[in-house]
């Protein structure tokens, strides 16, 4: 992550990294495993008073950077989440948050506030089965206007911890434009159902919506013209994505060249072995431009730099195929301790795997990629 | 039994046919390998299962082909058993019992056994009354199988054991073990080893099932506390155990050109991958030639691993190459089984890393994603694979070993490991 | 290739070997570099008497196999080839005296014999730009009958030894069918211009068919109907590039062992470093493996095996991926000296290159191969 | 000259930004890396014309801008560097008299030139009239520089140089070198090391430019017979070179941080790679999903090579990583130099291998192919980059060296170096 954070950053950094110390230790973690929420609530809140949900809210709405730039700081809370593999909702409840306190979103103050205090959930139902991620031109859910009302009908999915939110930001398409629209838990019509993941904390659901009916005021932001603020929220959600599995990397890695000292094999320690040293070099390289590209993502986005769609994907591209492979060669120095339940590993190289497959695969975000080329020589 | 000493192979191969159609279930190779079962009630039906077919194949006269009459066996050509495993195509098997009972274990003690240890339990094996298993990985060991540090201490007529071993698959349903021990500490590592047979049940010896990040539960670690072996179930001489560890290594190695074991011909080239295609397909992405690419991949890869380990297994046969080429099927295999896991995990999408119940094949991609270096790992790494190609196969100088002349107990080892 | 050849196979290998050996030094084929056709007629007439054009020809028309399988004979000579990065229109002169012999091709014998003894050169004009090598369905070149001729259309390329070749068997669509036609060098309506390949001496040719008008007789098979013999052809081809190319990377093999045993660096030989140990143990999995599938292939594809189809492909991705890779890694240990022009590797790096992007990429291949895999779950 | 002490920052970039607009050409790095140029007229002519820009530097205040004004600098911050730089981008620029000539070789001097050394040349070089080359490597020694067996053997206030350097860009064209020699047989390898200057235009020292098999002539390798070199023009003291090395090294490592050299800004992230989409599109696959996947995959190298290059280069210039962590970026950069351009020959498909005259961007891609490890020989193996990352910045345990104490004579050498 950041080389020089500056002093407010670092102390929102060390609070969380004190409290997750304190409270998720790797055995919490494995237990949580047979927890439906996968997080507790109070967990939650006493996250949320560290300032987990504020930092892309605005001041006067409660929230606040400590820096110019909310989504830089939250990429260090997102470190912390990926070097501790912690549960909890950080990245929907957050693009929510940032959503609904958007210029011309609409008043969600009451949900804001929610958030922001964690005593409510809201998470994003975005994605869509066999739609690509980094094409939500592609989505099929239809959000449509009636009279004082929208009507919405689609299947989202994977939707984070859908079953814990008390309020869905569902994103659907009104005729070629997308339109963005707050449901609360329990509206008729809103069916939750359990998938299983690569993570041991972290739930996801597939969520129906079968003529769900809300008041145009659940809009966020305008009727078939929210583009522009979904593709904001999608690469916040990319970069957020990163910056949590670039934290995951590092843990790993550091736990991996530790053992490489420790452990001893035909009389030297493993780290003596040429070949291993060069796969630490490798993934060392790696690591460092996982975080390099992240950083870079991170602040492109903030300040909205020309280039802040390309980085996004060029971090998510990278992250996710070089995370999974440094993860991989972790479990290969460790041998078969390394994918044993027990052990720490697993807990990372599932965080890491997972964070690869949403928010758009390696593949799709290349293909973006090419497209972003394109467009840029036409320009 | 219906065995003649003049059965010719064409008709023992008709024989076999027949037996094996009307006696055998249709099925083959369903052990889960890398999505480990956590059924622990079918996993002991199926123990049951396999002993059953291995006493019926006894009773048969297809155990033991290739083994010497005097324990049990048939004592036919390599031949008959490869008769007998082209029967054995597309039909259960019973390769627990084969693999490590028959080879190496049994092989171990036909080598190095005494007759009384060879007639008390190579005819049981070959009826499927024990189950044997290898003891001899160690926690802190990892791929340095001669750094055993299970220590054995003589007193009088018997042995007693103390230590720990590790990644016995199975070890819980399990009947003996042999076991590699440590017996003098002021001689160099190789030279103060010495192997015993012990039982695995039995007080002193408590069996861990270790979990899997896959839930599987199917390796065990055994805690041996004070474990009491008499000196008639030492195999080999005292301190002379390596010289049985390298044949043990050696059969461990030419498992599937063993005329010991029965399995199924082609099961050694059983792709056993994740069906990529079918992944394609329930992703949803079999249109997208980005993915054909990766299926072809995959497919690319399963059909080389086949078409290596048949040239390998040829040269080997013939001399050409020496056993230790096995170690290049060993790595291709291994890498192109982690490949083949990561290509599926890309094909299935978002879908490999959250799936919904009856999403199909790509609802286990993501697991055996998370599992994939295991291909890598199990059996000896892929790195060790690499050192016996570079430095055996193709004579490359050694790794330099610390203290190879050094008494062991001098010799650096991981923390965990040291006493 | 083969691990067990007959004795027969055996000696005519050894004489290709021994007169290459003879003729064809590495300072040759460099010198070979500025020659207009890559080779001189009197080698090529040589070869032909040692037996390189006539393994895929009938005897009954003077050709025949040293063992039953003439494709399996022939890839001997192509790993020799290989093995001395040899110049001569191997390949394309092959498949062409094999398809006039076919059954049911007509009646070529007079062009058939002139191959035979090496007299005259064909090749093959095949590929077409940006057409998939693998999909030949796809092909643009066009072919109808007119009364007593047949009338060509079309731009073929690359075409190996174009301009040195007496004929040039054309391969077009008439309808939906495939249709080969022989051409004499000098037809009007055909015109050759040269091309640049990484190879050193292998020559290829663009050739623009205009109205090329011939008589009916000139077919080779069936007009429309000549698919099936197309596809043979097309597999044949594959399994001599992977022949050729597996003797170019156990050259390239051999002499980079050799090379790290010699070589020392900080005063060791390069061979005691685990790093570049473990990449020749990786390499020599990956020749292992591509002797052992093009041997397959060419054994299944004499045999008219049911898998013929998708080892041809299987070997020829197999061997592009990783003979280049293989190539490169011995560059790689070679350092700088590896990519002059007076080291010997580079021919080797070349023709291996050159195998990999003709008659369909690794890519091309993977995806005939899931067409295939979808073929026989569909049957 | 037109610079005052009392000149600030922003009145310097604004002066740097006119000049450089009103004197230089448009333009750039056009310096043909991988593909090399075959022109040896439009080579002198490109030399020629830097030598120009490079004494226009000189007369407007612009060279060696953080070099002592004792010789011939403007003894300047390295911000104003920085600023120069920024004017630059976009811009022709003087490159061959920036590396190895300003840094390493006048870097060298500046630490460990006698006054006299450092007056007659680093004006010079300053001027335009001095291009320097770095005569390190040898044929027999790979990337173990100070294992250097060209001898000096001193001859009374003379030096008699001979042996043989190699991988020297353009020594053909260039006027002087620093040159690494061994003194002192009889000592460990890196104790009997010295330097030395010398022209490069003498009897005995004859300059053969080599062939890459992609034509391309402009490396070169020096013979040394018999050069007279008096003692006058030692660098540092007898024997004691490698002090001078280490620094040498040190200077190559930090070249684009190093504010004795104008480059113009971002020239160190130029991504110099293939032009993948070019290809795709001369090519005839954009449509293609799975080449559009491979375009966007050289992006990703490039993009991430830069964003690490640019922390790497902030944290060693805030010292919160060594100088050693440079080997990072040259592994990344080198490693991806190399995959760019096997996905360029996979993206050109057939006519990468085979191309006519006006195919456009593919007819490149099969030349660059060939050429591609060069990325990770040139400048230090990707082999000596692990080495560095792995022992210097990750700290585990270094290789073992043989011999590191003997006397060099007798450490085991290549065949074609051994004397």
């Amino acid at each position: 992550m950041l080389l020089e954070p500056l002093p407010d950053q670092e102390s929102l950094r060390d609070t969380t990294a004190k409290y997750l110390a304190d409270v998720m230790s790797s055995e919490q973690v494995r237990r949580l495993r047979d927890d439906a929420a996968g997080f507790a609530p109070g967990y939650w809140r006493q996250g949320a008073e560290l300032g987990w949900t504020s930092l892309l809210v605005g001041e006067a709405q409660g929230g606040g950077s400590v820096s110019e730039h909310g989504l830089v700081d939250l990429t260090l809370i997102a470190h912390e989440f990926g070097l501790r593999a912690a549960p909890g909702p950080l990245l929907p409840a957050n693009i929510v948050a940032g959503a609904l306190s958007a210029e011309g979103a609409g008043d969600h103050s009451e949900v804001v506030a929610g958030l922001l205090s964690g005593a409510s959930v809201a998470s994003w139902a975005y994605a869509e089965e066999a739609v690509a991620a980094t094409e939500p031109a592609a989505m099929a859910c239809q959000v449509r206007a009636e009279g004082d009302e929208l009507v919405i009908d689609g299947v989202k999915r994977p939707v984070e911890a859908a079953a814990q939110s008390d309020h869905l930001l569902v994103t659907g398409r009104t005729g070629d434009g997308l339109t963005q629209v707050l449901v609360a838990a329990g509206t008729p019509g809103l069916s939750v159902e359990a998938m299983h993941s690569v993570d041991l904390t972290r739930r996801f659901a597939r969520v129906e919506l079968r003529g769900v009916r809300v008041p145009s005021s659940a809009a966020v932001g305008s009727v078939g013209g929210a583009g522009a603020q979904v593709e904001r929220q999608f690469e916040q959600a990319v970069v957020l994505a990163c910056a949590e599995a670039v934290g995951a990397m590092q843990a790993a890695f550091d736990m991996t060249l530790a053992w490489t000292f420790d452990r001893y094999s035909f009389g030297r320690p493993l780290a003596s072995y040429q070949a291993l040293k060069h796969r630490c070099a490798d993934m060392k390289s790696w690591l460092e431009g996982a975080h390099a590209v992240t950083d870079a993502a991170a602040r492109a986005l903030a300040t909205a730099a020309p280039d802040a769609a390309e980085l996004a994907s060029v971090a998510k591209s990278f992250v996710g195929d070089y995370g999974a492979e440094l993860l991989q060669d972790c479990v290969q120095m460790h041998g078969g301790v390394g994918v044993t339940f027990d052990h720490d590993l697993h807990l990372y190289l599932r965080r890491v795997s997972l964070q690869r497959a949403l928010w758009g695969t390696p593949a799709e975000h290349k293909r973006r990629i090419t497209t972003l080329l394109e467009q840029r020589g036409d320009a | 039994m219906a065995t003649t000493e003049a059965e010719d192979l064409d008709d023992f191969r008709e024989r076999a046919r027949k037996w094996v159609t009307a006696n055998l279930r249709p099925g083959g190779a369903e052990r889960a390998g890398l999505r480990g079962s956590t059924d622990e009630e079918a996993e002991l039906a199926a123990v049951a299962r396999e002993r059953e077919v291995q006493r019926a194949m006894f009773d048969a006269g297809f155990a033991g082909i290739c083994f010497p009459k005097e324990y049990g066996g048939q004592g036919l050509p390599p031949a008959y058993q490869g008769a007998f495993n082209e029967a054995l195509a597309g039909y259960e098997y019973p390769g627990r019992l084969q693999v490590p009972t028959l080879s190496p274990c049994a092989a171990v003690l036909l080598e190095f056994g005494t007759e009384e240890q060879k007639r008390q339990h190579i005819p049981a094996m070959l009826k499927g009354e024990e189950l044997w298993m290898q003891l001899l990985s160690e926690p802190g060991g990892g791929s340095d199988v001669a750094g055993a540090t299970t220590t054995a201490m003589r007193d009088g007529e018997e042995w007693i054991l103390n230590g720990s071993k590790i990644w016995t698959t199975g070890a819980w349903w399990s009947d003996w073990g042999l076991c590699l021990t440590r017996t003098n500490w002021d001689l160099p590592k190789h030279r103060g080893l010495t192997v015993f047979i012990l039982p695995l049940r039995q007080p002193g010896l408590d069996v861990h099932r270790i979990e899997m990040l896959n839930g599987s539960r199917e390796f065990c670690q055994e805690f041996l506390s004070d474990v009491r072996v008499p000196d008639t179930d030492r195999v080999g001489d005292v301190d002379d155990g390596w010289t049985v560890g390298t044949r043990w290594m050696f059969h461990e190695r030419m498992l599937y050109n063993s005329p010991l074991v029965s399995f199924p011909a082609g099961a050694g080239n059983a792709a056993g991958g994740p069906d990529l295609l079918g992944i394609a397909r329930s992703a949803g992405v079999l249109g997208d030639v980005a993915m054909r690419e990766r299926v072809g991949e995959g497919r690319v890869l399963d059909v080389v691993g086949n078409c290596l380990q048949d040239r390998v297994g040829a040269a080997v046969r013939s001399r050409q190459m020496s056993d230790q080429a096995a170690a290049i099927v060993r790595l291709f295999k291994g890498i192109s089984a982690a490949r083949t896991r990561t290509l599926g995990y890309e094909i299935a999408g978002a879908a490999g890393g959250v799936w919904a119940d009856g999403d199909g094949a790509s609802a286990d991609a993501g697991v055996d994603f998370l599992m994939r270096q295991t291909a890598c790992i199990g059996g000896g790494t892929t790195e060790m694979a690499r050192n016996v190609i570079s430095e055996r196969v193709l004579g490359m100088p050694r790794e330099p070993a610390v203290g190879r002349d050094l008494p062991y107990r001098d010799v650096p080892r991981s923390a965990t490991s040291r006493r």
